[in-house]
């Protein structure tokens, strides 16, 4: 029963969802926009769920002084602060010139652009760690990062601007950008929409149900 | 814009944060902690008021309390069936109740399976294919070398990629030697990708550093 | 080609760094020949050297501007002075060091043409960058310009591309004011302009959703209106299928940035003095691609050696 | 369809019978006005919940004049039994327009305004018409075809796999490791980590996240292994945990399963990954899973793992972030492996099915893209008839509106 009743909702709720693309008519036509305002409206109440474990975690790690408990501290203090401001500034929370903003500009964007940047060290070290010409396959790849990187910088049309025009490095580039990577992307594109087509119907027909948890 | 000391408060801030990140790249160590305890407790803290107004509040409340009915739209009363998910959501923390919780989940997987289903067929199989179906060379003749060599390699790059996504079939034979082109393919594709990344990755860096020699140390003008 | 290279910027710190970065990659080439890995760390002091030491002493190159970014180029110059055009910043903070010098550069070269400009954001985090180039170049640089006569800025509408599906047809409705509240009907520059179907040239810059494909899609193609796009690299190469019937043109990343400056200094030599972050950013990406590329022919190199040596074994 | 093609004729008949006209007539009677809009049609629009109306017509003659003395148009519509309001304006030449604002409760009559310096020139209205909308929309039905098909084929698999019939599943490397690399974390006594993606439960490649996380926690729970699973969604936290739950009792083992093992960090992508990757420095797992939807924070990921000397095996459907993914992981599901991957772990006979079904799929597709692409070539090098009409055949099956 526990277990009978969501496999019926997802067989529903699927089907459903696939016929209303075909129907223009009335309600049909409104659900793909319901199913995101009810998806939003969810997804707000969850993060009480969210907000609520990260919290049990933290106090729980405090309470017994377990390894690095001051850090849990510095998150909840953080936390209640940006609630805290959050919830007095009103709906405009988020307007030029609150706290909010403030926090937001001098807080949280810092620390969200400079995590992204450090992706630019591990860019390298990937590089130079995994462009090896193990076999065929992986020098393919080495080749093709390496070409299309030189034709985006200046350098990559000086090395070859003895070549005609029409056939430097850049160019080069583009044509790889243009041409093999189109291909590639096209192939994996099409077999993502097959498999999501088979996985949707697996879920659908409720042959794959792990996510529903036991009875 | 804001007062001076201010201002000096939010710029050493910001660096403070800015060279916490960049520290974890020699180690782990204290002062990367602390700025991570920071984000995790301001991120968290930041959805969870954005969610409160933009969804609950303006989408909700709004929605169905603070709207005249004339402004309305005429199906409003569907916003209930939002909340009344969520209610059913939040029913996870009653312990005796809280499998009933499986049944929003049940009907999101159910929807987003259903809606995925055809949005994915239409616009990447069928488009995809669309595309892919053109000719290699006009009458004219007048298409350029490098584009009569692009067409071909796009043409063939695509079948043999597909090739080798087939599960069924075992990779043997002239189908193997197909799927080994196809992941050749593959491979320029994900070196083209990385390789063309770099320079976007780059910047964010260089936007990082700018901030802390220009605007912080004011080393440059 | 002599002149895609001319490099400037000849003082002591580029000699200095480049030779620390040379140095530093021979004695790398000689650990590796004696078969030793690197270290991460010494990996990550490179791409510091290689970026920091390029901002500190500016190097520049002359960048050759390319079709799809000479094609925006050659649409704001042919526009009739006096057209105008809007300007939408749909991006965050962690993208702006790649899209905002375009948005700057679109921003003057419109000025120096005469066209009025409509500023907007559909970005709810691009209502602080607007304000930043308002500041820093349409203040500073043009204080003749004045507001609502020559541009105006509407700030930012939530909606996505909700909002772009009313403009096309209808300005007002979404925007009854400008970002100041003064109502839309009494701002003089835009008694012309009832819908965004009216404007002359649209730029979109950003890279996410919505982003200039959205534009396209809900704009351009129903409203019959031409397109431009500024986007990150990373989104450029999904931009190039609607390149060139539905975007006149497309510029990706910071490398047509720096060519978009370089074509406007040839163009407007008075902005040879202006803040040029494309072309400032071209001389870290240079220097930072070089490292990279130079990591993996060590690395290649470490892979052969030990693949050598254990096949002696 | 054959209304609006009749419509479209008798439209070009109208102008070519007037551009014949002599042009001294013309010029003559319309000395300072000018002429009005011809043939203005309204019909239903089609396949819409009734609220949308298309109209088309043939502009002024006076438009086609160079320089043209017609400026713009003006739509107006009058509801039966109301006032009369405008609607529209249109750039001169325009010759058509969709009304998308009718209500099906009204009647509605449209009239065109050409506008000039010199004055308006108001068309003949057109006939009282009340938009009607439809069950189907037949612009789609290729699409429901094909998707039928290729449907039905997924359905047929997985019904003669249930029948016992033996099916043959290629390998795939990146998760026949999953044991290995399980077994491996429960010799070294360190936990692992799964990270289902930074996309919430409404998109699949999460939902494909979980499935697997489904077969992997089994084997989770038969090692006694330790399993971490820091997330960045509320709603996937209680999927994950209902999951890793029903796992545990599977295996016979519910009191070693715990609500802790999935835990909640912060919805923001680099918040979520500045604590990840402080968990993965901190508590060494000795295998890390990458699955489901990835940004830019893929590349973050990989990198510390593989400082920690984790094995790592990933996967998603991201076309961007593929590329790193394979770069820099031990094993890397690339795209359509990522949802093959439940059913292949999984080894159930009426899910492998579902695999089989997929590549009817691209069967298709491998032909159509064959047959497609010499039709075209052949078509237009040659200009051979049946290429071309073979050609256009297919673009329109695989169009989509």
């Amino acid at each position: 029963m526990r277990r009978d009743i969501p496999l019926l909702i997802t067989g529903i709720a699927g089907v459903v969802f696939i016929v209303q693309y075909f129907i223009p008519h009335f309600p049909f036509n409104r659900f793909s926009n319901w199913f995101s305002d009810w998806f939003s409206i969810v997804a707000a109440c969850a993060i009480w769920l969210g907000a609520l474990n990260l919290f049990k975690l933290s106090l729980e790690k405090i309470h017994a002084r377990r390894e690095g408990w001051g850090y849990a501290v510095i998150t909840i203090v953080c936390f209640l602060l940006m609630t805290v401001v959050g919830f007095s500034e009103g709906r405009d929370y988020s307007k030029v010139g609150t706290g909010f903003d403030w926090l937001y500009n001098y807080v949280y964007s810092p620390l969200s652009s400079t995590m992204f940047a450090i992706l630019a060290f591990f860019v390298a070290s990937a590089s130079y760690r995994a462009f090896r010409a193990r076999n065929f396959e992986a020098t393919l790849l080495l080749i093709a990062a390496f070409l299309v990187m030189l034709g985006r910088v200046p350098i990559g049309d000086l090395l070859s601007g003895f070549m005609p025009p029409g056939m430097r490095l850049s160019q080069l580039a583009t044509w790889i950008m243009q041409f093999p990577n189109t291909a590639g992307q096209r192939a994996i594109l099409i077999g993502i929409s097959l498999g999501i087509v088979s996985s949707s119907l697996r879920l659908i027909l409720g042959i794959e149900r792990s996510y529903l948890g036991g009875d | 814009m804001e007062s001076g000391l201010m201002h000096h408060v939010a710029l050493w801030l910001a660096a403070f944060l800015t060279l916490g990140i960049f520290s974890f790249l020699y180690r782990d160590n204290t002062w990367y902690k602390v700025c991570e305890a920071i984000f995790v407790g301001i991120s968290a803290g930041y959805w969870f008021v954005a969610y409160f107004w933009d969804n609950l509040y303006t989408k909700f409340w709004v929605g169905v309390w603070v709207t005249p009915m004339a402004d309305r739209p005429d199906d409003w009363y569907v916003l209930y069936v939002g909340a009344a998910l969520g209610i059913l959501m939040l029913l996870r923390l009653v312990p005796k109740v809280g499998w009933i919780s499986r049944w929003p989940l049940a009907f999101i997987v159910g929807a987003t399976a259903g809606l995925y289903l055809v949005t994915y067929f239409a616009s990447n199989v069928m488009l995809q294919i669309e595309d892919t179906v053109r000719p290699i060379f006009g009458a004219e003749n007048d298409a350029p070398i490098y584009e009569i060599i692009g067409n071909i390699v796009v043409a063939v790059g695509t079948f043999t990629g597909l090739i080798y996504f087939f599960f069924s079939k075992e990779h043997r034979g002239a189908f193997g030697r197909a799927a080994k082109v196809g992941i050749f393919f593959l491979m320029i594709t994900f070196g083209a990708s990385f390789g063309y990344t770099v320079m976007s990755r780059m910047s964010l860096l260089i936007g990082r550093m700018d901030f802390l020699f220009s605007d912080w140390l004011k080393l440059i003008k | 080609m002599t002149e895609a290279l001319v490099v400037t910027g000849t003082n002591l710190g580029v000699v200095i760094s480049l030779a620390l970065i040379a140095g530093g990659v021979i004695w790398l080439l000689v650990r590796s020949l004696k078969g030793k890995e690197v270290e991460r760390r010494v990996i990550f002091g490179f791409v510091l050297i290689a970026v920091s030491a390029p901002i500190l002493f500016p190097i520049t190159f002359h960048e050759q501007i390319s079709p799809v970014v000479k094609a925006v180029f050659d649409k704001i110059e042919s526009l009739p002075a006096g057209s105008t055009v809007a300007i939408s910043f749909d991006f965050d903070p962690a993208m702006a060091p790649e899209v905002q010098p375009m948005a700057n550069a679109f921003t003057r070269h419109c000025f120096a043409k005469g066209h009025k400009v409509v500023f907007l954001s559909i970005w709810a985090t691009g209502q602080s960058l607007l304000t930043s180039t308002l500041d820093t170049v349409v203040r500073r640089e043009f204080p003749e310009k004045r507001e609502r006569i020559d541009w105006v800025n509407l700030g930012y509408k939530a909606g996505n591309q909700g909002v772009l599906n009313v403009i096309v047809s209808d300005l007002r409705k979404m925007y009854p004011t400008d970002v100041n509240a003064v109502p839309l009907d009494s701002i003089p520059m835009l008694a012309e302009v009832k819908a965004f179907r009216d404007l002359s040239l649209i730029l979109a810059v950003g890279g996410g959703f919505p982003g200039p494909k959205e534009w396209v899609l809900y704009v351009g193609d129903p409203g019959n209106v031409p397109i431009a796009a500024g986007a990150a690299a990373v989104t450029a190469p999904q931009l190039y299928p609607y390149y060139p019937r539905q975007l006149i043109g497309i510029l990706g990343g910071i490398k047509s940035a720096a060519e978009y400056e370089s074509a406007m200094v040839d163009k407007y030599p008075q902005f040879d003095s202006v803040d040029k972050p494309g072309l400032r950013m071209m001389g870290p990406q240079t220097l930072a691609h070089m490292v990279i590329m130079m990591f993996i022919i060590i690395g290649n190199i470490v892979f052969f050696r030990s693949k050598r040596m254990r096949s002696q074994l | 369809m054959l209304f609006r093609v009749a419509i479209a004729f008798a439209c070009l008949f109208i102008i070519a019978g007037v551009a014949g006209q002599p042009a001294g007539d013309t010029a003559l009677a319309v000395q300072q006005t000018i002429a009005p809009v011809t043939s203005l049609i309204a019909t239903n629009h089609e396949y819409d919940n009734g609220t949308g109306i298309d109209l088309i017509w043939v502009p002024s003659i006076d438009d086609r004049l160079a320089p043209s003395r017609v400026t713009g148009y003006e739509v107006w519509r009058s509801v039966v039994g109301g006032s009369g309001s405008r609607i529209a304006e249109l750039p001169a030449g325009a010759n058509k327009f969709t009304d998308e604002q009718c209500s099906r409760e009204s009647t509605y009559v449209y009239s065109v305004v050409a506008i000039s310096v010199a004055g308006n020139a108001v068309s003949i209205s057109t006939a009282p018409i009340q938009p009607a909308r439809e069950w189907i929309n037949l612009h789609r039905l290729n699409l429901l075809a094909i998707a039928f098909l290729v449907s039905a084929a997924v359905i047929y698999f997985i019904q003669s796999a249930r029948s016992g019939k033996k099916l043959f599943v290629r390998k795939i490397a990146g998760l026949d490791a999953v044991d290995d690399a399980i077994g491996r974390a429960t010799e070294m006594g360190r936990p692992i980590l799964f990270i289902p993606g930074i996309q919430d439960m409404d998109d699949v490649q999460t939902i494909a996240a979980i499935t697997i996380l489904g077969r992997v926690s089994r084997v989770v729970a038969d090692y006694d292994t330790k399993i971490k699973m820091p997330v960045s969604r509320s709603l996937v936290m209680t999927a994950a945990r209902e999951t890793i739950k029903a796992s545990y009792m599977a295996a016979g083992r519910p009191d070693a399963y715990n609500d802790d093992m999935v835990s909640y960090v912060t919805d923001e992508q680099f918040g979520y990954v500045a604590a990840v990757d402080g968990i993965m420095v901190r508590e060494k797992p000795a295998t890390c899973f990458y699955l489901g939807a990835f940004f830019a924070e893929s590349l973050i990921l990989a990198e510390t793992g593989n400082s920690v000397g984790a094995i790592q095996i990933a996967g998603t459907a991201m076309p961007a972030q593929i590329p790193f993914f394979v770069a820099a992981c031990d094993f890397a599901l690339i795209g359509e492996e990522l949802f093959a991957a439940s059913a292949y772990l999984s080894n159930e006979p009426k899910q492998l099915g579902s695999l089989k079904g997929q590549d009817v799929g691209k069967a298709v597709a491998l032909v159509v893209i064959v047959v497609g692409t010499m039709a075209a070539t052949i078509g237009s090098a040659w200009d051979v008839t049946f290429m071309n009409q073979l050609w256009s055949a297919l673009k329109v099956v695989f169009q989509t509106n």
